[in-house]
């Protein structure tokens, strides 16, 4: 009976009762891996019966082609340089964001008149195809990698500075009366109370700024062509304009491995977060 | 769990059941060895000190948590009154209570008529179209009972209901409680602060000692029913009761 | 910095000694484009540091769009490009004539209109979807232009007898081609030699200007002997070229790669070396009859591009060097 | 003593007290707008003493031709149609991401081997830039509107599967416990109980989602180019293509005021939503 | 709100207060012209059935919601003790006590040894590093009580704090209470549901009506200190109170 009644419950956690020991410990190892090969032989396989029945074989390439593309490719060092350059580009672009994010949205979030004079802005900006502001970025910046960091910022800031702004929305207005009557003021209001209750929906805002960042700096790679200097963009685009769809793909699986990568990081901050908070079944458990 | 095989066809039944929050250092061991076994149709009242384990011992009967070590066995549907109210904030009142009946599946015009009556019972007429958000603290309570009552369960836990209601309020819910209990076979784990509301309300009061929890002793309430919680056998038990757990809390330090 | 030396220099209108005293640093722009090839090949071979000697140096800026480009010397950000005549018509417009020159051309030719085989004259477009790279560029409007000469209509919005389809980016129409969704295209080397090798026809070569050297008329002012040692760089490349094409090739689709991170396939830089023409002659009559062209289809507002051209430089060089002149 | 306690409350609350009689509201009213129309008025200004001091003047268009071209274009039929356009698709992507998102999200969080196997896929799929979805787009459906609502799907879909996600993680164990309890199972448990509690978390999510939807749209529309049916996406991209920067900033400005329409409609259903909960200080009093 | 001028500087003025919560049909009096004023370190006990606006007055004068009429002086920082432990989740025991010192300016070092002393006067030592949800119910109300001492304000609002305590454990926080009020000058206004208790702490038990609440008596209590609850003097006037109490429950209805 009480076991019956847990079943909906466990389905919901995302985490078993902590395991006893060594073999319990490599049990949920696995239990977390399987599921993911078992996904990728699954893809894998239905491609290349996909690749078998010669449909649209001339454009699309089976997962062989591809998958000994991308192994060539990462023989060589072109591939690795263009990931080093993106992704250094990335993370400046991304840190700037959440600074100018965060503060837009603590300040936003604080002052009445600024939010209803610039609130819904933010998601208006957000809405902005990273093309317009192409233009504005080679007018201010010149030709150079400010140029790109500025396209990276426009595109993500709005979104962390949307998820500090719903999270400060949702801050329990106990807990807000509790800090307030304790004597936390402004800034410490801010740094003890409202920052720590909104750290869920701003790790989600992150999450989405860190999607809006990559998104609009595949795009402005293409602004800013550097010799030498390969990015994950430009051989994106070359790839497409050679019309060789085995790299093209080979390419989206590297960015796809990377996005899951940086999922599995805000995951474990995720993860962090709820557990600390107790809102993770079965993380009290022996 | 459900390998003991027990003699009496007890509704709800823990053997040897110990519970540890947490590992090393800093583990919290909750309950030890309690051993336990409620009558079906059985009203049995938990006392104890504060952290001593109760709310533990009620969330592993209802199957929310497993023991670390020890058997549960529970005959029937279960409902649990949780210590806070845990009523559903986008619900109104009246919807909370029957949203738990339409779990059960009753049909939408019984639900409306059902949940109005559920609300009369708990004193709340008048207070359905209300959010959780708009209720006093005893309110929301009286809405979890509701609830609580309405999903009509064979084994009905209740962790401190009236911990939050006035005097007058709860002696009219504890009449509202008997009248339930007299009505169909529903067995009862009652946790409680108030040792005179157990010996009122309970066939047997159970005390817990201070943590870990254990069994220290189980006294059977042979008071005729109705009782009132003013009367002197209840004073006179309850007082019997408190100088028990007195001992206890003093051999335990505080 | 830079965009201060050049300005401040550009006050004093001093000739090749004062930008001697003083190393310029001229911005550059191109695109990572088969038809900038002799910008790449000037920069693969160090013909323009040859050049500039101790005059100063070239700082090269690689685009993805001649747009793109006409921004950044409108905003100041460069001295010199290698553009399209597009968008070398739309900064002079922009400017009403007081931001750039002309100074050089460097390509002409490079791009066709090239449908299915089954295609075999203009008629047979009538109702089918054609792809062109953006609304009102040079391919634009040439084949526009060719289907209005030849009767057929066409619409900025993709109506009249012919829909013409600005497909972004490029490498999509030849995509679309590929697939069967669209019956040709109008595009430049080499996304029209691409479609050649999935099985379309040529049909038609679009003659004109296909890329052409600009200044800004500040820079040219003020470091006159600088803008020579560039024409100087390009006349080296495209001698290059003409003298040893299997090199130039190999050089151009080397310095491509350094930007874009891939070479093309031999073959290809090949069949575009052999349909564009590199010469210095910008075709000034071209230039304007695509302007005309692009004002006649309502594509353009008209325009006023006498003066556009400063092959003065140039010609000068040319003479020296016993070669025949360009005019404007 | 006790007023200046409120003080940082104040601050914080999106509503006033509500007011009492037709003058206070139309103040309330007032009070929305005021701040809106000094940010334009400062904008407006501000861009116009940078115009006044001519600088990059060649590129960058002063407001007065702005507006004025702004106004123009409207007076044509070309703008709006092509506003009209882009909104249909805009809304039947973003609808067809809803629907999509939504039952990812839900499946997803649900089914804890699929959340293994596929959870940080919606991230990765979410960093993948729109353009690399066109060969795809063009190969499965061919040059018309179905391609461009497969883009904005695949743009969008992640975003509201994640916030779904998120509001999932985020269900108070306590509510979930006691719906179990209840003998909610399955698709009641997630009908009355996970889907409401989440409703916050989706909402943020949806509100990102349309920002993706409009920002793959824009690209798609590129794409997709259907005679005699202008778009916004390429509106923007022939005018920047003629380099006609005034067409630009009008049509951004289009955009932007689109982007803070669709703001409005999420906002009203966010303050809706913590109405409901209780979680809008003041919205209680008389 | 600062307009009225009383004549004795009392701690607590309210005069007059109304407190409706929203409009229309479906409006909700809570307070009803309520006039009470606190001596500086007068120790007030407010008794009153459930939903009758306890939680209301004591939010009021905390300057966390405005009166619909009626004016409201206090003199001196508020601390309040909500119904709720209204713990942050994010912060261990310890830490959410400290962060009630930090914002008063203690240094670092004192708030360390401070929250210490004051989960020994909650008899929590050795549970400062939990964070809420590993705490009992119990628990949670102690800390929370540590909390608001912490903030040391000059006013302190209790919302019925020790309603989730066994009898033991109350009657040790009841005198530790009684230790901090004499230290100071404390000016106490205490909620609770049980009548012996307010007797047993309270200067003065102030009995409010139900729905919509109104002062209808005032107990001054004149038994000397120390008192225990369970003393002879303590249960007599508790009883005069809740027959009184009875008395108008029975009035207002069921
Ligand atoms: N999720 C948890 N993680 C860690 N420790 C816990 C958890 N839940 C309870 N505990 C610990 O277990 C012990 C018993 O807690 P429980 O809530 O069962 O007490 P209780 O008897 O209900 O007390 P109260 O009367 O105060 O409600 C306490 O010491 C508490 O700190
Ligand atoms: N935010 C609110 N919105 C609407 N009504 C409210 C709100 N808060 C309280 N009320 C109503 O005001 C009345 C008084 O509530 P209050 O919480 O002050 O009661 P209380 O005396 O503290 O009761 P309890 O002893 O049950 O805690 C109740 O009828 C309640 O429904
Ligand atoms: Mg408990
Ligand atoms: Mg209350």
């Amino acid at each position: 009976m009480a076991s019956s009644t847990l079943a909906g419950l466990d389905a919901l956690d995302t985490q078993e009762a902590a395991p006893r020991d060594r073999r319990r410990l490599a049990a949920s190892a696995w239990a977390g891996l399987w599921p993911k090969l078992a996904a990728v032989a699954l893809v894998l396989l239905a491609w290349e019966l996909v690749h078998l029945t010669g449909w649209k074989k001339f454009v699309l390439p089976g997962p062989g082609v591809t998958l000994s593309n991308l192994w060539q490719q990462a023989q060589a060092s072109l591939l690795w340089h263009a990931i080093a350059t993106t992704l250094e580009r990335a993370v400046i672009g991304f840190a700037l964001a959440v600074l100018i994010g965060a503060l837009v949205g603590a300040t936003v979030s604080r002052i009445r008149p600024l939010r209803a004079a610039v609130g819904s802005l933010i998601t208006g900006l957000q809405t902005m195809p990273s093309i317009a502001w192409f233009p504005f970025a080679i007018i201010l910046f010149g030709i150079n990698t400010t140029a790109i960091l500025f396209v990276i910022v426009l595109g993500a800031a709005p979104s962390i500075a949307n998820g500090l702004i719903t999270g400060v929305d949702y801050t329990p207005p106990l807990l807000l009366k509790a800090g307030t009557l304790m004597g936390l003021r402004r800034l410490s209001l801010y740094r003890h109370l409202i920052m720590p209750a909104s750290l869920p929906a701003f790790v989600a805002g992150l999450k989405q700024g860190w999607a809006f960042a990559w998104r609009s700096l595949m795009a402005g790679e293409l602004l800013v062509i550097i010799a030498n200097q390969p990015s994950l963009g430009v051989l994106l685009s070359t790839d497409q304009d050679q019309a060789d769809m085995a790299s093209v793909v080979a390419i989206m699986i590297v960015i796809l491995v990377i996005g899951l990568c940086v999922d599995n990081v805000f995951g474990m901050a995720d993860r962090a977060i709820r557990r600390r908070w107790g809102l993770m079944a079965g993380s009290d458990a022996a | 769990m459900t390998t003991a095989v027990t003699e009496a066809p007890a509704a709800v039944t823990l053997s040897g059941v110990s519970k540890v929050y947490g590992r090393g250092g800093t583990a919290v061991r909750a309950l030890d060895q309690v051993s336990l076994a409620a009558a079906p149709g059985e009203f049995t009242c938990l006392i104890g000190a504060s952290g001593c384990g109760k709310s533990t011992l009620l969330s592993l009967v209802a199957g929310l948590d497993q023991p670390t070590s020890g058997e549960i066995k529970v005959g029937g549907r279960v409902a649990l009154m949780f210590q806070e109210p845990a009523l559903f904030p986008w619900l109104s009142a009246a919807a909370n209570i029957e949203l738990a009946l339409r779990a059960r599946g009753v049909g939408r015009a019984e639900r409306k008529s059902r949940a109005a009556e559920l609300l009369d019972v708990v004193h709340l007429s008048g207070f359905g179209g209300k959010r959780p958000h708009e209720l006093s603290g005893g309110m929301r309570q009286r809405v979890a009972l509701a609830r609580a009552l309405a999903q009509e369960a064979d084994v009905l836990l209740m962790d401190e209901p009236f911990g939050a209601l006035d005097a007058m309020t709860r002696d009219l819910l504890h009449d509202e409680l008997d009248r339930v209990c007299a009505g169909r076979n529903l067995t009862v784990l009652f946790v409680t602060h108030n040792v005179r509301e157990a010996v009122r309300l309970g066939d047997r009061v159970v005390l817990l000692s201070s943590r870990p929890g254990r069994v220290i002793a189980e006294y059977p309430v042979p008071i005729q029913r109705p009782r009132r919680i003013d009367a002197t056998a209840v004073a006179e038990l309850a007082g019997t009761i408190t100088d028990r757990l007195r001992e206890e809390v003093s051999r335990h330090g505080k | 910095s830079s965009a201060s030396s050049s300005s401040s220099s550009g006050a004093t209108s001093g000739g090749a000694t004062q930008a001697a005293a003083t190393p310029v640093t001229v911005r550059l722009g191109f695109l990572a484009n088969i038809t900038h090839a002799p910008a790449l090949i000037a920069l693969k071979n160090g013909y323009f540091s040859k050049a500039l000697g101790s005059a100063g140096t070239v700082d090269p800026t690689s685009f993805s769009s001649g747009t793109q480009e006409t921004t950044a010397i409108l905003a100041g950000q460069l001295d010199a490009a290698f553009v399209g005549p597009n968008p070398a018509i739309n900064a002079w417009q922009k400017s009403g004539g007081t931001a750039i020159k002309i100074v050089a051309g460097a390509a002409t030719g490079g791009a066709s209109i090239v449908v299915k085989p089954s295609i075999t004259g203009a008629s047979q477009l009538k109702g089918q979807s054609l792809a062109t790279p953006s609304l009102g560029n040079t391919q634009d409007v040439a084949l526009r232009y060719w289907l209005k000469q030849h009767g057929l209509t066409t619409s900025a919005t993709g109506g009249g007898d012919v829909s013409i389809k600005p497909t972004t980016p490029n490498s999509a129409a030849v995509l679309e081609f590929e697939s069967g969704q669209i019956a040709g295209a109008s595009e430049p080397a080499p996304y029209d030699i691409e479609m050649v090798n999935d099985g379309g026809k040529v049909l038609l070569s679009e003659p004109g200007v296909t890329t052409v050297l600009m200044v800004t008329q500040s820079f040219l002012s003020a470091h006159p002997a600088v803008v020579a040692d560039l024409l100087k760089a390009e006349i080296e490349a495209i001698d290059f070229i003409k003298t040893s094409p299997a090199a130039a090739q190999a050089d151009a689709n080397a310095e491509l790669a350094a930007y874009t991170g891939k070479p093309l396939k031999a073959s290809i830089v090949a069949a575009s070396f052999k349909e564009i023409d590199f010469t210095l002659d910008p075709d000034a009559s071209s230039l304007t009859a695509d302007a005309q062209q692009a004002v006649s289809l309502g594509l353009l507002k008209p325009v006023n591009l006498s003066g556009i051209f400063d092959l003065a430089p140039l010609n000068a060089l040319l003479s020296a060097d016993g070669q025949p002149q360009v005019n404007s």
